[in-house]
Order: structure tokens, then sequence, then C-alpha cells
């Protein structure tokens, strides 16, 4: 049970935070959610078995790509301004509402019986090992294509936001 | 009334908080003597005296005291805070920054587990299978605090201080990584602890198997705890102190310890991964738990890992006065042109290194 | 070990274009020279292998395509044909690769050149060993394209360019020919392999039919491609032009290997060739008249290597003869002979065009026998190869040309005669080349030259090739010497021998060929082979008379005044240029220029421009739901994407 | 473990955590909290992976979502460097100034 009450724990946290994140109008606060959000997700995934996963989320995610939005929103000097204006919240709200209370019907729905039962057979403590197996077995094709795609990624950044000082070759 | 009886899960409970606590203490304690360390430390290599006046009666102690004084200063002094700050976050920063670093700490095994009542507890706060990846992510959080704390002071040199010091930080850690892989394949295991056991004797540390991994770590050590010669983040020359700048009083020593700690915590993962961990060379843990039982060979191993992580605290200093810091460029070249490909062409040496002698 | 002949070269094609260092041009020299002589050590001990087993030998190198009942694998076969093939192309290719080093050496680039080169003689060696249609064809377009870049390789200067885009455009004609061959074969034999075909041909005794019309236009159709790469008439006009490339160009490709790849192609195919008769009438006069035709032109040049390169489309078309009246193995031995003595006399002529720094023109030559007496020497057994001067290869490969085509059945003796009267032409010119070169005052320019050096003798590593060449040009004769003097000391046609296997005759086409092994009079080949040499002579002696000594103006002025419009004619090179240039090249520009006009502009752009016109006027209607707002699309998609969902579940 | 938390918990909160970043996509104005909102979403994607996963007892859904973190990792750096060269071009990065495409 304390499991579960953990999962209840940083689900609240997680869902606060990203809450947070759509409606504070500070981007560098909302950043900063972001990595509750994240980080609260990754001791979800702990407590569901996958450390593996856990730790690239915090690696990768809070690690990497939030240190990027922080970094972009620190150049552009964004907190200095209120920039974070809603678009007719009301409304918008409204809709939200309904839609996730028609996603939530939906998933009750969508769980009386159809939803595969639970493996007996649950993976081993050690699962870092049986996802670096797969990784490098099944998916090792996909695996160097993320790699490249990755890297694709990495050119296009730079290429995007290089500021055009070099003068056309002709001109 | 009768003792509850005490289940794996309380003990475990328990002797987490219990260790946490402890290592919280220890390691408040670090920055006063590495300040003492570091002031005496360039006396000796100058030929001078250093800070030696202040003392009880006439026990001077070598100036041990001083520092004493220095703490008690900086907790009293007034704090300011900038008008144009971000509150929030300019209070947040330092704490933000120490947390990674003590998490950082507590999942280095100290040493070998004990037994308390016939309770078998492992010596590091929180003993993980995928230890080496959590401290790569531990590390990566890291950078907020010195982002937020140059941000949240609102002001050109603390920004400019920050935003050099995550970059750097963001920089090595990928060489930092990469230095771990070799070790990783060669040890088969993320696990700290069981990479220590699988340097039980002297030829299979990891300094010797993989030396150019060592040669990256050690680089990347400095460079992460943005310490000499890498210490352009602070640049008291040109940025007046960096991210920090604004900060005083307890939040500036806040700072101060999570380098610190972040310094020991990264002489600890060095002598782990590289020197045996709390291992004695030649001497092997069975001979020592025959000896003297296993508590006590434990308390011999934590004093080894101590004494190792001591010496690249010492290697910190000694090198913060040796070497002139680097320009900002050359250490984005060192990081990215140099340490990157280098640990690249590490990974796959091993890794074919391995394959030809497992075939 | 088959395989390490064409990696060599090809290696060395890589190295000297991509990889190696492009600065020392001894690094490039001697990479490519390398690489061409382990081809030739492979290759030799590939031939000493076939020789000692005596029997074909195919290898399976992998199954390139497939599709349907169509198979084509990568396979190379090493017979009698493509063993002596390989072993003309390294053995020559090397020599001329040694050469080639010091008449280059000038050149900033030899990196590229030598690249050229080696990845022509991997393509060669890739024509004459493959063992089906395909492998072949891809040789052939590899040579045609070699043959391109290096006519071309000076290709700063428009004429060059010029020249080897002509030579590329003609054999194209050549190679839609090959292409239709291979199209006609595949759709009536099913399969494009050599040695499938050759026992389909001798089944094929066994049908009421044994000449299928389709024969006719398969083997014409090749031949086409062979007038092509084998510059016969009409497509022959691109080999002079070709002359514009470095001369051990023309002498391993356009004289040596390349040209003669129609012939072997032709040979590797005998035994459809003898199965249609009005083929190999076609092919014998064509042969013939393109030997007199270009001799004559050859008569009148004054640019060194121009004679040699008519010379070169005449020795070709007695090639051809001799597969016109089926004497494949003539063909295939003047094939030899001629690789021989033709690269010596193009390297000769190389020498003397770089000791005169140059200089191409003959009648500012002369002389030069002192100054260079080493090519002299070599040039002289050369020509004496060529017009056949008893005991000199050219004089028994050749007679055997003539023998053969005076036997021939329908219009023997006329294919001869024409044939006679080239070789009288030949001799002529030759000498003629040899009085103006070599002989008599020297007429140098002394105002075109800044320097005054006087001609000087090549280096070592450019006479030694030359030396090699004179001896193998005397040497191979012997070879081949006809059965009725070979008989005379007890021996045979060694070569004819060698070729039996190959050159076959399938048994459906055997009646038609009987003259080829029917017992002739002794004494009638006695005195054909008397009547040449006394002609030969007699051609010899007028050019010698003519041109030894006497004033280069004079000379010609005599012959000019007395014939002018002869000389004038032959002078433009019966204006054959100027004729397809007129009639067939200025109408295909306008022809293409109109249907670019009519199609390209008006209906093809038009209709493209149409549609746009038309999504541009009408696409207005539905765009009033484009606002260009963010947050108005993502709604869509996620009501969209909600919507799929609350249907997928009820 | 797998037992004490029922997968459909781990679906309503992705659920949740999906809506939330859809909605921070409809409602925000600046382009870099867009690019946050979704983040959350391909983090309940995430989240999802990781609990089937768990609940068919193999590793697939982890793989996949390192996957999805390294197309995050792509799209956030390509979306910032082009929110970078938006406010070179336009001086900022409000999403209604973004109408190019207007019909």
């Amino acid at each position: 049970m304390i499991e579960l009450g953990f999962f209840y724990l940083f689900a609240v946290i997680a869902l606060g935070a990203a809450l947070g994140v759509i409606l504070l109008k500070n981007p560098v606060a909302a950043a900063m959610l972001l990595v509750v959000t994240l980080c609260a997700l990754a001791a979800e995934y702990v407590l569901l078995g996958a450390e593996f996963s856990a730790a690239i989320q915090v690696l990768v995610y809070a690690g990497a790509i939030v240190i990027l939005f922080t970094f972009v929103i620190m150049l552009l000097n964004l907190g200095q301004e209120e920039v974070g204006q809603l678009m007719g919240v009301s409304k918008w709200a409204l809709l939200f509402s309904l839609l996730t209370g028609a996603a939530i019907i939906l998933i009750q729905r969508l769980s009386v019986g159809r939803l595969p039962e639970a493996a007996l057979s649950t993976l081993g403590s050690d699962n870092v090992y049986e996802v670096g197996m797969a990784l490098f077995t099944r998916y090792l094709w996909p695996f160097e294509l993320a790699s490249l795609l990755i890297l694709l990624a990495v050119i296009a950044s730079i290429v995007i936001a290089k500021k055009p000082t070099l003068p056309a070759r002709d001109a | 009334m009768e003792l509850p009886v005490l289940d794996e899960t309380a003990v475990q409970i328990i002797a987490t908080v219990v260790k946490f606590l402890v290592v919280l203490v220890a390691v408040l304690h670090i920055p006063p003597v590495m300040i003492w360390v570091e002031r005496r430390a360039p006396a000796l290599m100058q030929r001078r005296r250093g800070p030696n006046r202040v003392g009880f009666f006439r026990w001077r102690l070598w100036g041990l005291l001083q520092t004493l004084a220095d703490a008690v200063k900086l907790i009293f002094k007034e704090e300011s805070v900038p008008g144009s700050a971000y509150r929030g976050f300019f209070h947040l920063a330092p704490l933000i920054g120490l947390i990674p670093t003590l998490l950082f700490v507590s999942s280095i095994p100290f040493g070998p587990g004990i037994e308390i009542g016939g309770w078998k507890i492992s010596l590091s706060v929180i003993e993980l299978d995928i230890g080496a990846l959590f401290i790569l992510a531990v590390t990566g959080i890291g950078v907020y605090g010195v982002t937020l704390a140059g941000w949240a002071s609102n002001g050109k040199f603390s920004l400019l201080g920050s935003l050099r010091a995550s970059a750097q930080m963001i920089s090595y850690e990928i060489p930092l990584g990469l230095s771990l892989i070799p070790l990783v394949l060669i040890y088969g295991s993320l696990n700290l602890q069981q990479l220590i056991y699988a340097q039980s004797v002297v030829w299979k540390w990891g300094i010797f198997l993989s030396p150019i991994s060592f040669f990256i770590f050690l680089i990347c050590m400095f460079a992460e705890t943005n310490r000499a010669p890498f210490d352009l983040s602070e640049g008291e020359s040109e940025l007046v102190a960096g991210f920090h700048t604004e900060y005083g009083s307890a939040k500036f020593a806040l700072f101060f310890l999570s380098e610190y700690v972040a310094m020991f915590a990264l002489s600890c993962l060095c002598s782990v991964l590289f020197f045996g961990g709390w291992q004695i060379p030649f001497v092997s843990h069975a001979l020592l738990v025959s000896l003297l039982g296993v508590n006590l060979a434990a308390l011999v191993g934590v004093a080894t890992l101590l004494l190792k992580a001591a010496f690249f605290m010492w290697l910190y200093v000694w090198v913060r006065w040796t070497l002139p810091r680097f320009r900002y460029d050359q250490l984005m070249n060192l990081g990215w042109k140099f340490l990157l490909p280098l640990g690249l062409a590490n990974i796959c040496v091993t890794a074919l290194v391995l394959a030809v002698m497992g075939a | 070990m088959i395989w390490m002949v064409l990696a060599f070269p090809l290696l060395g094609a890589l190295l000297n274009g991509f990889l190696l260092p492009r600065r020392s041009k001894f690094l490039s020299h001697g990479v490519a020279v390398a690489a061409v002589g382990s081809a030739f050590l492979c290759a030799c001990s590939v031939f000493l292998d076939f020789f000692a087993a005596r029997r074909p030998q195919l290898h399976f190198g992998f199954e390139w395509l497939r599709a349907g009942k169509f198979v084509a694998p990568f396979e190379l076969a090493v017979d009698q044909l493509s063993g002596l093939m390989i072993l003309i192309i390294t053995g020559i290719g090397t020599l001329i690769h040694i050469y080639a080093g010091g008449y280059m050496k000038e050149e900033e680039t030899t990196y590229r050149f030598f690249a050229y080169l080696n990845l022509f003689i991997f393509m060669m060696l890739l024509l004459v060993l493959g063992n089906n249609l395909l492998v072949m064809f891809v040789g052939w377009e590899g040579v045609g394209l070699c043959s391109y870049l290096l006519i071309g390789y000076w290709f700063q200067e428009e004429a060059n360019a010029k020249a080897g885009m002509k030579a590329f455009l003609v054999n194209r004609i050549g190679d839609i020919g090959f292409l239709i061959g291979i199209f006609l074969t595949f759709r009536h034999f099913g399969t494009v392999s050599f040695t499938e075909l050759s026992s389909w041909i001798n089944l094929m005794t066994t049908l009421p039919d044994p000449y299928p019309k389709a024969i006719f236009w398969i083997t014409l159709s090749f031949f086409i491609g062979a007038c092509g790469k084998s510059a016969q008439l009409p497509l022959y006009v691109w080999l002079p032009d070709a002359m514009a490339g470095p001369t051990p160009v023309s002498a391993l490709i356009h004289a040596a290997t390349m040209v003669t790849a129609g012939i072997f192609m032709m040979t590797r195919m005998s035994f459809f060739y003898y199965a249609a008769p009005d083929t190999m009438l076609i092919v014998a006069f064509v042969g013939a008249f393109t030997a007199l035709f270009a001799a004559t032109i050859a008569l009148v040049q004054t640019d060194i290597k121009k004679v040699l390169a008519y010379s070169t489309v005449s020795q070709l078309g007695y090639m051809v003869l001799a597969c016109g009246v089926g004497a494949f193995d003539a063909g295939v031995f003047h094939l030899l002979t001629h690789a021989c003595f033709k690269a010596l006399l193009f390297l000769g002529a190389g020498s003397v065009i770089f000791a005169m720094h140059h200089e191409q023109d003959m009648r500012r030559m002369g002389g030069l026998r002192k100054h260079l007496p080493i090519t002299h020497a070599v040039m002289l057994i050369g020509v004496l190869a060529i017009i056949g001067v008893p005991g000199f290869s050219g004089f028994f490969s050749k007679d055997e040309i003539l023998w053969k085509a005076f036997i021939f059945p329908t219009y023997g003796p006329i294919l001869w005669g024409v044939g006679f009267l080239a070789a009288g032409c030949t001799a002529f010119y030759m000498v003629r080349l040899l009085c103006l070169t070599f002989y008599g005052p020297s007429y140098q320019d002394p105002h075109a030259h800044h320097h005054h050096h006087e001609p000087h003798e090549t280096p070592w590593y450019m006479w030694a090739p030359l030396v090699i060449l004179a001896f193998l040009s005397v040497a191979v004769g012997y070879l081949g010497v006809p059965d009725f003097l070979a008989h005379l000391v007890g021996g045979r046609n060694l070569f004819a021998s060698y070729l039996e296997g190959l050159v076959y005759i399938p048994t459906s086409a055997r009646s038609a060929w009987t003259h080829l092994h029917a017992e002739h009079a002794h004494s009638l080949e006695w005195g054909l082979m008397l009547t040449s040499v006394a002609w030969v002579t007699l051609a010899a002696g007028t050019a010698v008379f003519c041109y030894v000594n006497r004033p280069v103006r004079g000379i010609a002025g005599f012959l000019g005044a007395h014939f002018p419009r002869v000389h004038q004619l032959l002078l433009d090179k019966y204006r054959v240029d100027e004729c397809y240039q007129q009639k067939i090249v200025t109408p295909l520009a306008e022809i293409s220029t109109f249907l670019w006009q009519l199609f390209d502009v008006r209906i093809l752009n038009g209709c493209v421009n149409w549609v746009g016109y038309l999504l541009m006027g009408t696409s207005g209607i539905a765009s009033f739901r484009m606002t260009g707002s963010l947050h108005r699309y993502g709604f869509w998609v996620l009501a969209g994407t909600v919507g799929i969902l609350v249907f997928s579940c009820f | 473990m797998s037992s004490i938390i029922p997968i459909e918990h781990s679906l309503i909160l992705a659920f949740l955590l999906f809506f939330i970043g859809a909605a921070g996509v409809l409602i925000r104005r600046n382009l870099i909290t867009v690019l946050m909102s979704i983040e959350l979403m391909l983090n309940s994607a995430n989240l999802l992976f990781v609990a089937a996963s768990r609940q068919v007892g193999n590793v697939d859904g982890q793989v996949m979502m390192s996957f999805v973190v390294v197309i995050a990792a792509c799209e956030a750096a390509i979306g910032l460097a082009m929110v970078i060269a938006i406010f070179r071009r336009y001086g900022n990065i409000k999403t209604e100034f973004l109408r190019a495409l207007r019909g």
C-alpha cells in the first residue's frame, strides 16, 4: 500500500506542477515547474519498476532539455515582461474540462475487460540489462536511426539559430 | 508495553534516515577543513605562513580556528537582496544547488556493509542498481542551482557567470558520462558497490584497466565543480564573482558548501571508480573481516575511502594553485573537440578489446 | 587470381582518383604502373593456368541482375580469346603506362590522367572477360567513358572537349545497335550468356529453318555496335578527332585495345555470324572499303598523328574484312600484331612529338634520324611491320587476311582487290611518314620556337617500352606463319590451332564455309603473296622517290598540280564530316528545337501552368478556415483526435 | 509490485497530463510555453509506455520511451532554434504574430 500512497503523492505533485507550467506567467517559473513535473514522473517510473527510464528521464529531460528552455528564456530575456497572456481563458477552460471528462469516461469504458491482464512474470529487478539488450538487438536499427535523427536535429538547430552574420558570397 | 517487532522495511528506513543524517553532518564539516587547507596549502607552496594567529590561549592549532571565525562571520552577516532580483528564485537557488550534491554524496558506498543486531546495513545512504546513471542524472540537475542563481540576481555579471557555468557543466557532463561507460563495460555493472567488489585486486583497478577514462574523468572533475583551472564562471578578474556575485552571508555559505560537497563527492566517486573504493590495496576484504570482524573492517574501509578522497581533495587545491585559468573558448574546445572524441574512441577501443578477449 | 587481374587496375584508379595525395607525380605514376604491372603478372598466371588446362574456365562472381526469367550473373570467362586479350591489354598497357610517365611529366594533374588510364584498363578487362552480353556491355560503356575522359583530358581547349564529345556521341549510335542486339538476343534465345548462346546455335541444326531471319538482324545490330567502337564506315569519324588526347592514350585506347573491341565482340559471337551469311557479306564489304577509304585519306595528311589515326581505321578495316570472310582467327591475329606495331608507331610518334616540343606537323620535321636514333630504329621496324615486308609480323597477318578474302566464294577477288589497293596505299603513306619525319633536311621553323633546344632522344623509360614493342612487332608474326609456309620447315600455323576451339563453325552453317578448310594450290597462294610483296615494294619505292630529300612543298605541289581535285578531296577527307553536319546534325538540331518549342514550352508547361492557375483560382473558395492561428489549428487537431477516440469506443 | 499500482491509475494520470499539455498548447500565446506544453504531452505518452511495459511484462515500452525522449530532445532543439529565429525576425514570440499561413 505504501507504493500506492507514493504514487498518489507524486501524481498530485506532477499534475499540480503541470498546471503551474501552463498557468504561470513567468516562463522561468514555468520551466522550473516543468522540472518538478518531470522529476515526479521519474519517481512514478521508479514505482513502476522502470529505473532506467527514470534515470534517463531525469538525465535527458531535466538535465538537458529543460536547461535548454531555460537558456533560451534567459537569452531572450523573457522574464522581464509579461508575455504569458492567456487566450480567452474562460472559453478554453470550459472546453478543456469537457474534454478531460470525456477522456476519463473513455478510460472507464476502455478498462472494462479490454486491458491485458497484468503479466505475472514481472520484469527482473535488473531491467537495465534487459532494456540494453532490447535496444541493441531487436531495436538496433531504430536506435541507430534515432542517433542519426538527433545528429540532424543538432545540425539543424545550429543552422536555424545561427546569426546570419556572413554576407552572401556574391554580394 | 511490548516493543513492536521491527521488520526489514522499517529497519532499512530507519537506517537510511540515520545514514543520511550522519552524512549531512559529516558533509557540513568539509568546508571549514577545506578552507583551512585552501589557505594553508598556498602558503606551503609559496613559502609563507598563512593564517596561524587565531587560537585558544596559547594553542594556535596551526590556524585551524581561523575557519571557525570565518564561518561565524559568514553566518551572522547581514543578508541583502538586490532590489531587482526575482526574490523567490533568489532564495531558492542555493538550496536547489545543494540538494543534488547531497543526493550525489548519498549514493556513494562508503564501505562494505555492517551488521547491527543481525540486520545487514549497507554503507551508502541510497544503494541503487543504477548508481552510475543516478549520479549522472543528479549532476544534470545540479546545473539549475547555478543557472537560477545567476538569473534571479538579475545582474549582468551574475547572468554571464551563470550562463558560463551552466554551459560548462553541461558540456563536461558528456565526457564525464562517456568516461564511465568503459568501466561499466569492463566490470559489467552500474552498481557502484559491485564496481568496487570487481576491483578486488590492485591490477583490476579502473585506473589500470582504463587509464584514458581516468584522464577524462579527472579533467571533468575539475570542470564539473567549476574549480581552477576551469573557474571561469567565477573569474573574479572578469565577472567579479560570477553567479554568486549578489549573494552574501548564509546563502553564500550554502553555495560554498555545495561546491565543496560536490568536490568531495567527485573525489569519492573517483576513488570508487578507479582506485578500488574502500578496499586497501594488497589486503583482501575477507582477510580484514577475519581479523577484525565485519563492523571494524567496514570502519577501516570507510577510513580508506576517505583517505583516497582526501588525496583528490588535495589534488584540487594543488592544481588550483599551480595552473592558470583557461580561456573560455579553450575550455569549450577542450571539452567538445578533444575530450568528447577521445571518450568515444575510448569506448570503441574498450568494447573492441573486450569483444576480442571474449571471443 | 582472375579477380586480382580486375582488382589491381581498379585499386590503382581509386587510389589515384580519390585517396592518394595529388602533388607527387612520381607517386601517381608509380601507383599506376604498379597496378597495371601487377595485373599483367596475374594475367600471365591466369593465362598459363588456362593454357595448361586447355579448357575454358568460368568464374562465377555473384548474381547481378534478376528480373523474371532474365538472369545476368556477374561471370567471367577465360578462354583462348579472353586469355589472349588480357595479355595484350595488360602487357601493352604496362609498357604504355611506363612510357606515359615521361610523356606526361609536364602536366599538373597526372593523378587524373593515371586514374582514368587505370580505370580504362579495368573496364577493358571487364569487357573481354565478361561471359555474358551485359557484363561485356558494362565494359563496353566503361571504355567509352574513359575514352571520352581521356580525349578531353586537355579540356581547357574547346576543340579537345568537342572531340571527346564527338567520340562519345558517335559511339552512342553504335551502342544503340549493341543494345538492340542484346534485346533481340534475349527475345529470341532467352539468355545473354555466351556459353548458353553457342549451345543454342548448335542445337538449331535440328530446326527446319536453320537460319532464322532474327539472326540476321541480331548480327547486324551487333555489327553496328562494332562499327561504332572499331571506327568503320560510316561511324569512323570520331577516331581521327580522338587524336586530340595525349599520345599514350592514342596508343593504348585508340590503336591497341579499345578500338579492337568491335572485332573482339564479333569474334566472341562468331557462331552467330557464321549462321548469318548475309551479314557476313555486309561486314566484309564494309571492312574492305573502310580499309581503302581510310588509307587514301592518310595519303595526304600532314599531321603525324592523323596519319596514324587513319592508318588505324584502315587496319581495323582489314580485321573487319577478315571477320566478314569468316577468318576470325586471321582477324584476331591481325589484332594482335596490329596492337604491337601500332602501339609502337604511336609511341614513336609520341617520342617525336615530345622531342619536337609538341609539334605535330610533319612538314616541319625532317632529319630527325640523327637526333633520335633509337626512335628512328624502332619506327623503322614498326613501318616495315605495318606495310607487310616479309619477315615482319604485319606481313603474315595481312597476307593471311588477303588470302582468306581471295578464296571467299562471293565476290572474293573483289574484296581481295580492294584490300590489295589499300595495302599499297598503306605502304605509301607509312614510308612517306617515315621519310618526312626522319630523313632529309630539317624543316623546323626557327621562329616558332622560343627556345633553341635541339631535339633530343627521350629518357630510357620512354624508349625502353619502344624497344620491347619493336621486338614484339617482329616476333609475334612467327606465331601465325601460314600453314603452307610453316610446312616448309615442318611446322604449322600455331595461332590458328590455338584458336581452334573458339572459332568454330556451327554444324548448321558448315556448308556455307567449306572454302575455309578447302585445299588450294600452293602455287596460287605463293603467287598472291609475291604479288602483294611486289606491289608493296613498288608503293614504298614511289614514296621514297617522292619524299626522301625532296622539299615537301615541291612534292605536295607536284601531286596537287596534277590531280588538284582529287588532292583537295583527299585533304578534305571526302567531306564526310561536313556531310554529316549538313544532313544529320543540323536537321536534328532543327527538329529538336521545334519539338522543344512546341511540346515542352507550349503543351507540357502550358498544362502544368494551367492546372496551377485553376487551383489558384479555386482555392480561395476553401480557404476561409485558414485563419493562420496556431491555436485554432491545434484545437481542431485535438478535437479530431478525441472524436476518433470516441468513435472507436462506441 | 505490479499488482499494487493498477494500470488504470497510470492511464488516468497520463490522460490528465496530456490534456493539461494540450490545454497549454491551446491557451498560451508564448511560444516557449507552448513548446513546454508539448513536452508535457510527450511525457504523458512516456508514462503510458512505461506503465504498459510493466503491465505486459517486457521492456519494449521502456525502449519506446527512450525513443520518445530522443524525439523530444530533437523537437526541443529545433523548436527552440526556431523560437530564436522568430524572435530575431519579429522581435517577440507571441503566436498571434505568426499568421503567414492565413489563407
